[in-house]
């Protein structure tokens, strides 16, 4: 069996593979620890961190949905200053590869939280969250529109100094996402990150009210995958030269395989964790074999190949 | 607090054979060989359960807490739950026949502390609520105290209590809300009496969310420590999600603390048992 | 037990129940009449017709998602001559209650098929599909943008005359749903369709290409049914007055019910067919006896029931 | 054309329960209960089976050719259908158990015109494709035509091919294309001989799409009538989707029609097989 080169690259770092946990999902690597090293991994994308520590939303938080499960945990978070006091050192000590997501309430507030990651030594990127569903109004969406898009990235990147990747990540809950990839890549981004959770709702039949206490919530797992398929195929035929962490409902090698053939160089594994706590790692070894099998040697060529030849 | 490295650290992933699957009451009663994982079992913990099978639009495990871990047998390590078919995954998980095997995850969470001295204990269970106890009763017995137990349902059948179960207590009171055996009201309502009858100095509970409240307000008044096992919907059980979070006190505030992890036993008198406050002082 | 008011109104037009079938699911209703007398459903929703006849995308047009499928069919049809000549009365000999779905490729042709609607007896509503997304460009989804959705229906509404009511069946992929409500609202309609399907793609990891010929298509089924109750509850919300026909996902009685808490009037079943031929009357006897149980005696009281009260 | 009153006219859904469920080579052959469903069924006609269980992620019906039916056995009316696990829903169907329950659509489509002559008659199938056409042989034989048969796979193992359903057949050939057996080669490739040998007036075949036009090619260079049984993704089965259309010949134009109404059973010569020329029509 021939070997892989398995690494791939985000703006000017590299990852020795391009399996990463999403946002929100692997909280800040301590807990998945516990089943694997973190080395195992591309990397691991902490949960999006917010200036200040935040309660997030009352329970419930949850519900199951066919193939997929609504979210609205309201980012809770320790905030800025306990997240680099006690979950960077942690994970640096730990060896792990780290990509940083960031959450504010106004544009300013994610040029504060870039300013205070700037110095920080370990960290590989910055993962520009402007589209958790999960806040009190839909203005708060930045990804919704380029306008507001543009004013955040364009305040973390005078913020952030350096060469540290900045990846901003988008919502499919637009009506054109290329045009949102479009606004955001000429103000600076080094990569994107695709998908955010769709909006959704459930309804508790039983009670007749919205289950979740926020009423609505992030649509996330298998259930989402063609649409993430799509966004990514979309926004890589656009610009292909940007690259794209691509996510949503990846479960399986061979479906990590399928973002990657639509133009993904790195996939991260959200609600596969949930219902698997070793996804990853599986996910990870199923796709090398996967790309083995099919002939590619170097991950890279695979990336974006849906687009290429008859 | 439960530092870093100590989060589930005795947790594994393993695929457990069904050893037996037998229908009591409403419940079934389902043994697994678990191998190793028996041994770190303790009364309180949970184990996250894959339901559904290969082609299942199920995609969250189930939390179940361990009725039982023995860690020898003859067919090795086991544990057994007690699982009352609610909804689809805990449907198809008692629809299992013996050979199968299920993906699980366990032992999970935090399990009941035992006193260090021989103490006057009430356990109290609701439901499939009672399961946990049983386990915990037989600690406790060994460690020298008192052991009295109350379990409810809203009727008779729904009492789990079976035989074996009821050697290491020294009193079993039952309660149903319909009069159809036991004391007749909720369960809540025959504490206090029990508390003072037999001079308890700790209590253990486990059931529904009401009745762990209810029985939070009465361990209050009577100044009795309390530990809780909760149940909140839970996402992925092993920390990461943040689904499963129960409000608590913190210096006059709120704070969301993962019942997958600093839970599913918890200090009763830490929780923030009314909902509108919490409403309140987090949508102001 | 206490008998059921199962009857819902859209406009002027009374059903003699909530679930009928979804276009583009149940074709002119022929095929599924070996299965069940149309009698029996709310009403038949007709595959979308067109001027011309038409021959629809190249194959494969189909793909098995998670709790999910993409189609693109691309409006395959046999034009609305053909139609009218054979469809509508062949409907009409069966006693079947008739909305007919209407699409065009230009704001004129909408028109064109309203004027040939107007004068034909036996139609109880007008769908105009503005969403489908199994066109060539994006362009032409005319629900993506507020001033297209609108021309679309004021051709529909100068051309249609008289009362028949006419349903605007929107796109869930926009930004801002409500605001294409609120636009198709002033320009007259008497409903609204909620939703079509989500733009997807699947790539065959063998072929390492789109699975579908039009590589996108549209993503129906439970999967998406998250996403219907949002839209319909968000757009019940702002217009508690418009009829909504709710559809998205919707395969038991419990799910319509969801769907009506949110503020359906009626609901379309589509995939679900697939899966099974007489899920709508599965369906319809699921949610009456829903209802009942639930000690719902008037079906209209429970339209949007979850935006009352705590 | 089929008239719309005539559309599955016979189709019903029933709860049919696995009879039997063995393993014959890389297939299984399993057997349903049916009861009246199989009076209806004729070679040609498939069923449609829902996969998964209760909690499934797959919404949509598989398709399977009918491969026997017998309206009366000790079991009542039954049928036989040949399945080769392949993705998630024919493995779910390959692994229920005798006694199991499944939903099933059927028979629904086209079935195989039958000479009203004594002809000379040559079958072809490829892999599981050879399943209709061994009803369709007892059918001809009965009506006196001259059957031969020729089966063709990638390799021996994958040609299904049982004892008793050799019975009807004057001669039968196998191809392999790995020369494991039989002649060596692509089936298209031995029938221009046994055409000529067998002096064949009508040809039936069922198998890969490539399979099928190749021999159409051959069916049209011989001025012989074929007919085919296709294979297209079906999501419905019952023709309200339309998803599973084939590109046939209409006045010059292309027409796409459905291959679960007007097919799976089609004349061979209508069906526009190159790829090519459909895309370049659909968009120029
Ligand atoms: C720590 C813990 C211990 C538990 N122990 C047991 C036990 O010993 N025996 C037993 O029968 N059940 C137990 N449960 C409940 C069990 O996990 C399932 O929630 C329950 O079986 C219903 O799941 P379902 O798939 O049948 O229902 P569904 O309605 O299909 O469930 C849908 C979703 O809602 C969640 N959910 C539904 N009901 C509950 C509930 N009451 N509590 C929490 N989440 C819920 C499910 O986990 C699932 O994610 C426990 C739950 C927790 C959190
Ligand atoms: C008229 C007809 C007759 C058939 N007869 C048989 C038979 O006798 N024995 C048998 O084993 N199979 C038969 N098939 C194929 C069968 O319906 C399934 O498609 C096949 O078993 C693969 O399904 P899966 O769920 O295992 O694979 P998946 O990969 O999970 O299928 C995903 C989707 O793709 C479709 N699909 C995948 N492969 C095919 C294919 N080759 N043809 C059409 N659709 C496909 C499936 O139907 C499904 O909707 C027949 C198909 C048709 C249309
Ligand atoms: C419980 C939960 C919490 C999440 N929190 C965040 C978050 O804090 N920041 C973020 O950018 N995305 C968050 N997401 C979105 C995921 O990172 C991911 O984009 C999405 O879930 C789709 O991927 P998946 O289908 O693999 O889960 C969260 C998702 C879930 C399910
Ligand atoms: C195969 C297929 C064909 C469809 N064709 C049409 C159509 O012609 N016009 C239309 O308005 N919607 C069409 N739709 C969308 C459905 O009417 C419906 O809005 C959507 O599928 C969501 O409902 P469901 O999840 O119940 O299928 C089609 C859907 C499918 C799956
Ligand atoms: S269940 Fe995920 S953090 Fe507790
Ligand atoms: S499979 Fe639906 S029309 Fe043929």
């Amino acid at each position: 069996m021939s070997s892989l080169d398995f690494s791939t690259k985000i703006g000017s770092k590299r990852f020795s593979n391009p399996i990463f946990t999403a946002s929100g999902c692997a909280s800040s690597g301590q807990e998945l620890s516990q089943f694997f090293p973190l080395t195992e991994i591309g990397a691991i994308v902490t949960k999006s961190i917010m200036t200040k520590a935040r309660t997030g939303r009352a329970t419930p938080r949850m519900a199951e949905t066919p193939s997929g499960m609504l979210n609205s945990i309201g980012l809770q978070g320790p905030g800025i200053d306990a997240f680099l006091e006690n979950d960077i050192p942690w994970l640096v000590s730990n060896s792990a590869k780290i990509i940083v997501s960031i959450a504010g309430e106004t544009v300013d507030e994610y040029g504060v939280l870039a300013r205070r990651l700037r110095a920080v030594p370990g960290i590989s990127a910055v993962e520009v969250n402007i589209s958790c569903p999960n806040v009190e109004n839909r203005g708060q969406v930045f990804a919704c529109h380029p306008d507001t898009a543009i004013a955040v990235i364009e305040s973390v990147r005078r913020n952030i100094g350096g060469e540290l990747p900045i990846i901003a990540k988008l919502s499919p809950d637009v009506t054109n996402i290329v045009e949102i990839a479009q606004s955001v890549i000429n103000a600076g981004v080094d990569g994107l990150a695709l998908i955010n959770t769709l909006l959704g709702m459930v309804i508790d039949t039983n009670t007749m009210k919205p289950k979740l206490a926020g009423k609505t919530g992030g649509l996330s797992g298998p259930a989402i995958r063609p649409v993430a398929v799509r966004a990514i195929y979309q926004v890589h035929q656009a610009f292909p030269n940007t690259p794209i962490v691509g996510m949503g409902g990846v479960a399986s090698g061979r479906d990590a395989f399928e973002l990657v053939l639509a133009g993904a160089s790195a996939v991260s594994i959200g609600t596969a964790t949930f219902g698997n706590p070793t996804a990853v790692l599986q996910i990870r070894d199923q796709l090398s074999e996967l790309l083995l099998e099919k002939g590619i040697t170097d991950f890279r060529d695979a990336i974006g190949f849906a687009h290429r030849g008859v | 607090m439960i530092t870093p490295q100590k989060i589930n650290r005795s947790a594994i992933q393993i695929q457990a054979e069904v050893l037996s699957n037998k229908k009591v009451g409403p419940y079934h009663h389902i043994v697994f060989a678990v191998d190793k994982m028996a041994a770190a079992c303790k009364p309180g913990n949970f184990v996250a359960i894959s339901v559904g099978g290969e082609q299942s639009a199920l995609v969250l495990r189930r939390a179940f807490a361990i009725y039982r871990a023995s860690d020898k047998g003859p067919m090795g390590g086991s544990i057994e739950l007690v699982v009352a078919p609610h909804g689809q995954g805990s449907k198809w998980l008692c629809a299992q026949n013996v050979g199968e095997f299920i993906d699980m995850v366990g032992p999970l969470g935090t399990s009941f502390g035992v006193p260090t001295t021989n103490a006057n204990t009430l356990l109290i269970g609701g439901g499939y609520g009672s399961a946990p106890l049983f386990a915990l009763a037989e600690v406790l017995k060994n460690r020298g105290c008192r052991v009295d137990m109350v379990l409810g349902a809203s009727t008779a059948g729904k009492i789990y209590a079976p035989l074996e179960g009821k050697r290491s207590v020294s009193s079993l009171t039952l309660t149903t809300d319909d009069g159809s055996t036991g004391i007749h009201g909720q369960i809540s309502e025959a504490i206090p009496r029990l508390i003072r009858e037999n001079a308890t100095e700790v209590i253990y509970s486990c059931g529904p969310m009401g009745m762990l409240s209810a029985i939070s307000k009465i361990a209050m008044e009577f100044d009795i420590p309390h530990q809780c096992a909760v149940e909140e919907s839970m996402a992925c059980g092993i920390g990461v999600c943040m689904t499963c979070v129960v409000p608590v006190k913190n210096d006059g505030e709120i704070k969301m603390v993962r019942s997958c992890i600093d839970g599913p036993v918890m200090d009763g008198s830490e929780i923030i048992w009314d909902r509108k406050s919490v409403l309140d002082a987090l949508h102001p």
